[in-house]
């Protein structure tokens, strides 16, 4: 509970930092939103006035307090692009990314760690080196352009799949509805990371089976399928969390490009478009959100990994 | 060098990627060489032609340019770009890490905080935010990708500077006098080299990617400038209709990508001494069993080991550990195998149930009759069968032969559930029996507790009682006290003789310690060199060695109650395994006695007094 | 060893039947009948369409209001629409409308002529009350409107400052709709996500990127729509967006990429052309650099194959631009005016006259932007073109936000020429903001080229403020081949707008205002 | 005189109970001792894993900064020598040979270092010096340019200790030996160290687990427990005569060759606990001569028949 108290406490300068980085890289972004806002009839003269009428004639450190005034009352501001309270639209995304990200997550973990064992356990075998190539080629295809191959066969051509989009339009909605057009961009996403989990865990569990405590239960004799369920993958998980740890924010990052190949409704494409146009309260509040989440995660991973590991306290 | 060639080639895989890797560099960086349309020539009555048209062995693109040209071009400039990339975020994340693992404390802190800021961006965001900043193009590209990946490198390289920095010879260097600049130059470095190698070898595919990603939001290079990201980005627009235009690209970054992967994988390996040690093969449940001969084995004995060997399998040349070991031990009684360390006295104890982790272990030679079967012949059921059930094993450090993360309870509990198929409730009883019996206080405390939160006396008793946990009838305990101080090590002796006296077990006991040995064993053998050497009862080989490696090493053992003095020595160092074959005593060029023809023969094992030695000139 | 095997078998078999169970709810998707559903490039920004610039959310908006007039189906020009008729004062300065009765706004409150007064108040007056609901980017269409009065409740009178020509054209742009003041009043600033207005269709749900939906206004006062709901998606990748339609997400999409047109030649799709009042153009710095002499502007319009950009680049999707207004504005169109042909030997000339041979110059190129076409092919097709002729040129590549940033200041210091292009609803405004002395950036207008010419700006200025179409036409005309002489900027292209629908869809027809309509469309 | 004294050193590791208690945890490792070494002395100090002897060892070698206490060498107290020169008059021999040289660099160039930046030497004399030692610890010269990983453990130790005399220091801190040694190579590094320390007039700390390694190698010993020292004696009559109940238990269980095991009763082997330390005797719950007063005092040191001990009921 302390630790965990800790830990959060310990997160704070980070947040704080991840706001500074944002705040001062966007503001150096030439151009400024009231161009964007005005779109292409936005002369010099309209874009001044606007830029006073929303504040950003003040100096760029009392913008920056002022904002993280209000952030501390729960108030991210209001969208200059948008114009609608930042909270409402990264509340309205962000379920969509964590379920994108999410299911990519627990599938390159689940499976990564399972193929990667299978791998190792198997080592040299038919089964090894499919899985080894198979792996290999993952990590070697940008997401994107893997998401649009997946595109072109299995909805244009086979049209088993839907293109794009996060429900049907009519009729959906359920539970399956979603993961039906949740598998392609699921996978899409998952598959660099399921190579990167599958290729560590593939070399622990081989580091693992080395140990003397193998050994032990070996010579205790103890069938091979325990050896494995119960002795080997107990320590290769924690060997493996901070790993996952990792590869979260890898999959948070590589949703950016999936959500945009597969109209994902979600923060990523959002925050994408937000630089662009220099709406420094949605870029602030979104990337604040996904941050927050990644440390909390981390937090969480951690927390996880003192439970599974009880040498480390 | 050459070496580090020979070691990557090895690996056909590698050797794949990296030929594949050449080819493209050679081919891209002589593009301009090479008899190539210009690529910026745009010709939009003959856009995308299909691959094999005429004149465009790639075909074009959507302005008609041709798309070997760009692609070669684009290819060129994608390598450049991605492995700067790497360069430029590997130097700076390595000193930053370098910084932060050497200097701990509030250095560390600071740095790692502002690193751990930087990883929870989402890298593209901040990849794309930083390419606003500076403007598009290719340069800035390479910029940002260099820049958030910086955490990533010294995060890497900051956990493997902390390791080094609490390694003995960076005491040794302070010790010589040399400032903490030129022990990060001098010291560290050269030892965090190869991983920042590695690092650099396995994300330079990664940028090329990352570089194509930014590219692919047009961001990237500007027109009329070809790199692989831009070309896929143009191609995707017409991906549905004219798909060969981002196959092109696409698939020379996948080309790329998986050759530097397969190529990294490579360096990584040939790299990692684990590697070369075998480490990161696969050991086997049952060592590997290539008899050369059939050994014949008529002992009726309790446990009989006839022409064991055993040897370590590496670069397919055989270097023996043990060789033509043959003993018998009684129901009841306690056998004690001494040697220094590579005498092949641990080798010979795990060969008894095919242990020897394998790779690279082979049992070549020899039988292991045991109650008239031989194990040598069984199947892998039949010997895991008897694995903890009729023979079981104490190890030498408890805190690493017992499995950290499971509490002591539930490893005790294991070797009777898989041996009776009874549910745990049986298993508790006994195991907590079984803890009573070892005379572990609090019980209850102890069943809950894991490995490391107990001391080392403790866990050596835990693992006593778990080799005791089916009733064994052989208890093979290699170096049980090693580890352990001697009021400790002296207890569990004690208990270990109680319990065998008890309980009738039979005992192989396995030390380099003559007075823990001749406390306990009834009769002694002692190995050199893979070999038997002398073999009696305890208290004969005790007062009377007969070989003059015994005698010599029972002598330059040092006593207590003699005072500063000068100590009798063995010359020279025990001989270490090799895949040589040796004729004659192993032990002569350290003997004292040694005389013309030790080396001439192989020397067969004779009975002198109430001793059976390996020696010409046996002692009276 | 053998139960772990069967177990691994029993895995298998749940793995496979689980894979099936998600492919089978695949094949059971169907659309439903009468639902439209509407492939959008971009997530709209709001829904308030005086608050709204971009084509992208008119598409939308046009829909779910109704203006005091509206074009004629077909043409660009008015008809009545929410008023029923209107009388001009003599001096072109005071307008009366007579407004239908009994309409009432989707959120149930009555339209009148408090209603016009409120929505021209809170865009141009200050102080309205609700005025903090914009900005109103393109109020300045309103500009020349001095007051509006409330004569009864449903007669409305528009005092202007001076005689303004567009103005009823104007009123018939998305930004002369008009909105609710009720849901302006309950909602405020989020008007934009709650709109309420008289058109077609009502607004029922936005679900940010994912959809906007409108379902049919069954008291619609001008007959109901032809289906049940239009559903608006934003695909903004071009290529997903064609996916969809070949796969069957959506029944309709716009802006369909040129290069995948030809996907949709079967008989399952059909393809709608029609060619508005666009225009495709090179900004030329005539201020300083080479273009500020008036030869190598001539030779840029030379040297740059307009044929092949819209034949090949475009694929037939445009029509090479003759000069600086579309033909689509019939009336105002001077057909006299011939083309720049391609002829890089004449261009080689013109430069060695002017003796700017090799210049170096940077080219501002945007990735993508309302009715910018394909402008990174483009861009490349033109440099390549330009090198031809012995430029040197460098392309800089903006997102398009940031490319108004850069380019609506003005070009100079910066650059010396910069892609762009409008589409508007009225000869006068693109000539009027960009072309006039008076219209620099410096002085509030988008002249990023600085071209000057006295005759041109007196030609703009009486063409405003005359009533008489037939007098502004010989003035246009005249404009355009002073303009087209004087090549402040490159000519390249008009695009003819395209759709394509699925064959479900029926009676869709594309307008010239680039404005989607789509209560008569029916889907079978 | 004394070449080197320590007086009232004590090393705490201290961790903050929590993020809200400013209390910390102190891990008392090295309790209030004093240590003086003679020249050409050798002083061994003997204890138990855990009792702090490495700590006490690093410490005096400059390698770890005491909580409290001065260490002086050559009267002259640590802090006051200059940055890079404590070492040329104290060095500091690795448990584990190997490891204490650096794998990526020869031998030649891990031997060059003491020279280069100790001694200032420049690359003749260097190589001068390197081969002649080298001749001092029986090494061939043909050794130089090999990697730690070729050789074996005894062959290890004698580099580590020709780099240690390489510096010229006169105080060696030999911290276990010989411990990670065979047996039959045991007995040529101690015997090297006896000869060495003749030779160069050295004076040595030899700390070791090994009552045996110590007596024959050491003139005066000091028995460690739980961070103090409990015994100091000379050498030879510490092995005949323990007086401290701890180290009587530590010689009776050294096993012997030629004696059966005898029955050992179960006392308490556990070690007190470091973060709450017991207020009496810390060998109380293993003694056999414990009474009430062991649990409630601490013993002071006390001096009967010229030895110096913590008990209050010896044994002899």
């Amino acid at each position: 509970m302390n630790y965990l108290l800790q830990r959060l406490l310990s997160a704070i300068p980070v947040l704080l930092g991840i706001t500074i980085i944002v705040f001062f890289i966007i503001s150096l972004i030439p151009g400024d939103p009231a161009t964007a806002i005005l779109g292409s009839y936005a002369t010099p003269e309209n874009v001044k006035l606007l830029n006073e009428q929303l504040g950003l004639d003040k100096g760029l450190v009392q913008r920056y307090f002022i904002w993280l005034g209000n952030l501390v009352q729960g108030d991210l501001g209001r969208s200059f692009a948008l114009n609608r309270p930042v909270l409402d639209e990264i509340l309205e995304r962000f379920n969509a990314t964590l379920i994108l990200s999410g299911t990519a997550f627990i599938l390159c973990s689940v499976v990564g760690v399972l193929i990667g064992t299978i791998s190792a356990f198997k080592q040299y075998t038919v089964t090894d080196k499919i899985i080894t190539f198979t792996v290999l080629t993952g990590i070697s295809l940008p997401s994107f352009f893997l998401g649009m191959m997946m595109i072109l066969l299995f909805a244009v051509n086979l049209q088993w799949l839907p293109v794009s989009g996060m429900y049907a339009i009519y009729g959906g909605g359920d539970f399956l509805d979603l993961i039906h057009h949740l598998i392609m961009p699921a996978i899409a996403l998952a598959l660099v990371a399921t190579g990167v989990v599958a290729r560590i865990t593939r070399n622990s569990v081989l580091e693992i089976l080395r140990q003397d405590y193998i050994r032990t239960a070996r010579a205790k004799g103890v069938r091979e399928g325990n050896v494995l369920f119960k002795h080997v993958l107990r320590i290769a998980i924690v060997t493996i969390l901070p790993i996952l740890g990792l590869q979260a924010g890898f999959v948070l990052s590589g949703s950016v490009f999936i959500e945009i190949v597969f109209q994902w409704p979600g923060v990523g494409r959002m925050l994408v478009d937000a630089i662009l146009k220099r709406d420094i309260l949605l870029v602030q509040g979104g990337v604040m959100f996904v941050a927050a989440c990644y440390v909390l995660f981390n937090i969480a991973v951690d927390l996880l990994q003192r439970y599974l590991d009880p040498r480390i306290k | 060098m050459i070496n580090f060639l020979k070691l990557i080639s090895r690996n056909k895989l590698a050797l794949f990627g990296g030929i594949l890797l050449v080819i493209i560099f050679v081919v891209s960086f002589l593009s301009p060489l090479l008899p190539l349309k210009d690529p910026d020539v745009i010709k939009t009555s003959d856009r995308f032609l299909l691959p094999f048209s005429e004149g465009y062995l790639l075909g074009t693109d959507h302005l008609g340019r041709d798309l070997l040209s760009r692609l070669l071009w684009g290819t060129r400039l994608s390598l450049l770009v991605g492995i700067s990339a790497a360069l430029i975020s590997a130097t700076i994340g390595s000193i930053l890490g370098t910084i932060a693992g050497f200097y701990g404390n509030k250095t560390d802190n600071v740095i790692m905080r502002i690193i751990d800021v930087l990883m929870a961006f989402p890298y593209i965001l901040l990849a794309l935010a930083i390419v606003a900043v500076l403007g598009p193009g290719l340069f800035n590209a390479m910029i940002a990708v260099a820049l958030v990946n910086i955490p990533f490198f010294a995060r890497n390289i900051r956990g493997v500077t902390v390791t080094i920095a609490n390694k003995e010879f960076i005491d040794a260097a302070r010790l010589s006098g040399m400032s903490n600049f030129k022990i990060i130059i001098y010291e560290i470095f050269p030892n965090i080299l190869p991983v920042i190698v590695v690092t650099i070898s396995t994300t330079v595919g990664w940028m090329i990617l990352e570089t194509a990603g930014l590219s692919f939001l047009g961001l990237g290079s500007q027109p009329p400038q070809a790199d692989l990201g831009s070309m896929l980005g143009e191609g995707r627009s017409s991906l549905i209709v004219n798909p060969h235009t981002s196959y092109v690209p696409g698939a020379m970054i996948f080309l790329i990508v998986i050759g530097v992967n397969l190529f990294g994988d490579g360096i990584r390996d040939a790299l990692d001494p684990r590697l070369s040690k075998g480490e990161l093969v696969k050991p086997q449940p049952v060592t590997q069993i290539k008899l050369n001969k059939n050994v014949k084995n008529n002992s009726s004995s309790f446990l009989s080991v006839q022409n064991l060997t055993t040897a370590f399998e590496f670069d397919n040349k055989l270097h023996l550990a043990s060789k033509d070991v043959s003993f018998d031990i009684k129901k009841g009684e306690c056998l004690g195998l001494i040697g220094e360390s590579g005498s092949g006295k641990s080798v010979t104890a795990l060969s008894i149930t095919c242990l020897v982790a394998s790779p690279p272990g082979v049992i070549v030679d020899g039988s292991v009759k045991f109650q008239g079967d031989d194990i040598l012949k069984m199947n892998y059921e039949q010997i895991r069968e008897l694995r903890g059930n009729k023979i079981s094993y104490i190890f030498q450090d408890p805190l690493s032969t017992l499995h950290p993360l499971i509490k002591i309870g539930k490893q005790l509990e294991e070797a009777f559930i898989e041996h009776n198929h009874q549910k745990n409730k049986e298993a508790t009883l006994k195991g907590k029996e079984l803890l009573k019996l070892v005379q572990i206080p609090n019980i209850e405390n102890v069943w809950n507790s894991y490995p490391h939160e107990l001391s080392g006396g403790m866990r050596q008793r835990v693992s006593i009682a778990m080799a005791l946990t089916n009733d064994p009838e052989l208890i093979i305990a290699d170096e049980p006290t090693t580890a352990l101080d001697v009021t400790v090590q002296a207890q569990i002796l004690s208990l270990l003789d109680t319990l065998r006296k008890e309980r009738g077990l039979s005992v192989l006991f396995i030390s380099h310690d003559f007075g823990v040995v001749s406390q306990i064993c009834d009769r002694v053998i002692v190995m050199y060199g893979g070999q038997i050497v002398e073999e009696g009862k305890t208290e004969n080989i005790m007062s009377k060695p007969r070989h003059p490696y015994t005698s010599q090493l029972m002598e330059c053992v040092p006593h207590i109650g003699f005072g500063k003095r000068k100590l009798p020595t063995i010359l020279g160092s025990p001989p270490s395994i090799t895949y040589k074959k040796e004729i004659g005593c192993s032990f002569a060029s350290r003997c004292l006695f040694k005389k013309d023809n030790c080396l001439n023969e192989d020397i067969k094992i004779v009975r002198k007094g109430d001793s059976e030695v390996r020696c010409l000139y046996p002692h009276e | 060893m053998f139960r772990h095997g069967e177990k691994i078998k029993k895995l298998r078999k749940l793995f496979v039947s689980l894979l099936s169970l998600i492919f089978i709810t695949g094949f059971a998707v169907t659309s439903n009948a009468k639902v439209l559903v509407v492939g959008q490039i971009a997530e709209p920004k709001s829904l308030d369409p005086s608050t709204v610039t971009a084509v992208n959310d008119f598409r939308i908006v046009m829909n779910i209001y109704d203006g005091l007039v509206r074009y004629t189906d077909g043409k660009l020009e008015v008809e009545p629409a929410l008023a029923k008729s209107w009388d001009i004062s003599s001096d072109g300065t005071v307008y009366t409308f007579n407004l239908r009765s009994g309409i009432k706004f989707h959120d149930g409150s009555s339209f009148n002529a408090e209603a016009v007064k409120f929505n021209f108040d809170r865009m141009l007056n200050k102080d309205h009350p609700y005025h903090n609901t914009g900005p109103f980017p393109l109020s300045f269409f309103f500009s020349a409107i001095k007051s509006v009065d409330v004569v009864n409740a449903n007669t409305v009178k528009f005092t202007l400052n001076e005689p303004y020509a567009p103005f009823l054209s104007n009123l018939a742009y998305p930004t002369g709709l008009i909105v609710s003041p009720a849901g302006v009043k309950k909602h405020g600033k989020d008007f934009g996500r709650n709109p309420s207005g008289t058109g077609a269709f009502k607004f029922k749900e936005w679900k940010s990127n994912e959809r906007v939906v409108v379902d049919k206004n069954s008291g619609y006062w001008d007959g109901k729509a032809g289906t049940d709901a239009v559903v608006f998606r934003p695909i903004t990748d071009a290529n997903t967006r064609v996916a969809e339609m070949l796969s069957g997400g959506i029944d309709m999409m716009v802006e369909v990429p040129p290069a995948s047109l030809s996907k949709f030649g079967g008989s399952k799709f059909s393809i709608v052309e029609q060619a508005g009042p666009h225009v495709w153009f090179l900004i030329l710095n005539a201020k300083e650099g080479p273009f500020a002499n008036k030869k190598v502007r001539q030779a840029a319009n030379y040297a740059i194959n307009k044929q092949a950009i819209v034949n090949d680049v475009l694929e037939g999707t445009a029509a090479i631009a003759a000069g600086p207004t579309p033909p689509a504005f019939a009336w105002a169109y001077n057909n006299s005016l011939q083309p720049y042909p391609y002829d890089p030997a004449k261009a080689k000339a013109l430069i060695k006259e002017a003796g700017v041979e090799g210049a170096k110059l940077t080219f501002y190129v945007t990735e993508g932007g309302s009715g910018m076409l394909d402008p990174v092919a483009m861009g490349t097709a033109i440099q390549a073109d330009l090198k031809a002729v012995g430029f040197d040129v460098e392309i800089k590549t903006f997102e398009w936000n940031s490319f108004l940033g850069e380019v609506n200041p003005g070009l100079e210091g910066k650059a010396d020429m910069a892609e762009m292009a409008w589409m508007t609803n009225d000869p006068d405004t693109l000539p009027f903001l960009a072309l006039r002395t008076e219209s620099w950036p410096d002085k509030g207008g988008f002249n990023s080229g600085y071209y000057s010419n006295p005759k041109v700006d007196d030609l703009l200025n009486r063409a405003r403020s005359s009533t008489d179409q037939a007098e502004r036409a010989k003035l246009y005309q005249e404009m355009q081949e002073i303009v087209q002489e004087d090549a402040p900027w490159v000519f390249v292209a008009n695009w003819k707008q395209n759709a394509v629908t699925s064959n479900k869809v029926s009676n869709f027809s594309l307008q010239p205002s680039f404005l989607l309509l789509l209560k008569d469309v029916k889907k079978n | 005189m004394d070449i080197l004294s320590a007086n009232n050193l004590s090393k705490f590791y201290s961790k903050n109970k929590g993020l809200f208690n400013k209390q910390s945890i102190n891990l008392r490792a090295v309790n209030n001792i004093n240590i003086n070494l003679k020249a050409k002395e050798s002083l061994g100090i003997v204890g138990e894993s855990g009792c702090g002897k490495s700590t006490l060892a690093k410490m005096l070698a400059g390698l770890i900064t005491p909580s409290s206490g001065e260490i002086k060498i050559q009267d002259k107290d640590i802090n006051n020598y200059k940055k890079y020169e404590l070492p040329n008059h104290i060095q500091y021999m690795f448990q584990d040979p190997i490891s204490s040289l650096n794998p990526r660099k020869t031998i030649y160039q891990s031997l060059a270092a003491p020279l280069k930046y100790l001694r200032n030497l420049d690359e003749k004399e260097i190589e001068k010096e390197i081969k002649s030692i080298i001749k001092e610890v029986s090494l061939k010269e043909e050794f130089l340019n090999r990697f730690p990983h070729e050789f074996s453990g005894g062959q290890a130790q004698r580099i580590g200790i020709a780099r240690v005399l390489l510096s010229k220091a006169k105080i060696i801190i030999l911290d276990e030996p010989v411990s990670a040694l065979d047996v039959s190579v045991q007995s040529q590094i101690l015997n090297l160290l006896n000869d060495l320390q003749k030779k160069f007039e050295l004076s040595y700390i030899v700390i070791s687990h090994d009552l045996a390694v110590i007596e024959a190698i050491c003139d005066r010993v000091m028995v460690m427990y739980f961070g103090d020292i409990v015994e100091k004696s000379d050498a030879t009559e510490l092995f005949q005569k323990p007086y401290h109940p701890y180290t009587n238990l530590l010689l009776k269980s050294v096993p012997k060759t030629n004696q059966k095991i005898k029955i050992q009763n179960l006392i308490e082997t556990e070690l007190p606990d470091p973060i709450n330390p017991p207020e009496g005797c810390s060998f109380y719950s293993r003694c056999e001569n414990k009474t009430e007063k062991c649990k409630d005092l601490n013993p002071e040191e006390t001096i009967k028949e010229n030895r110096k001990f913590k008990c209050f009921f010896p044994n002899n």
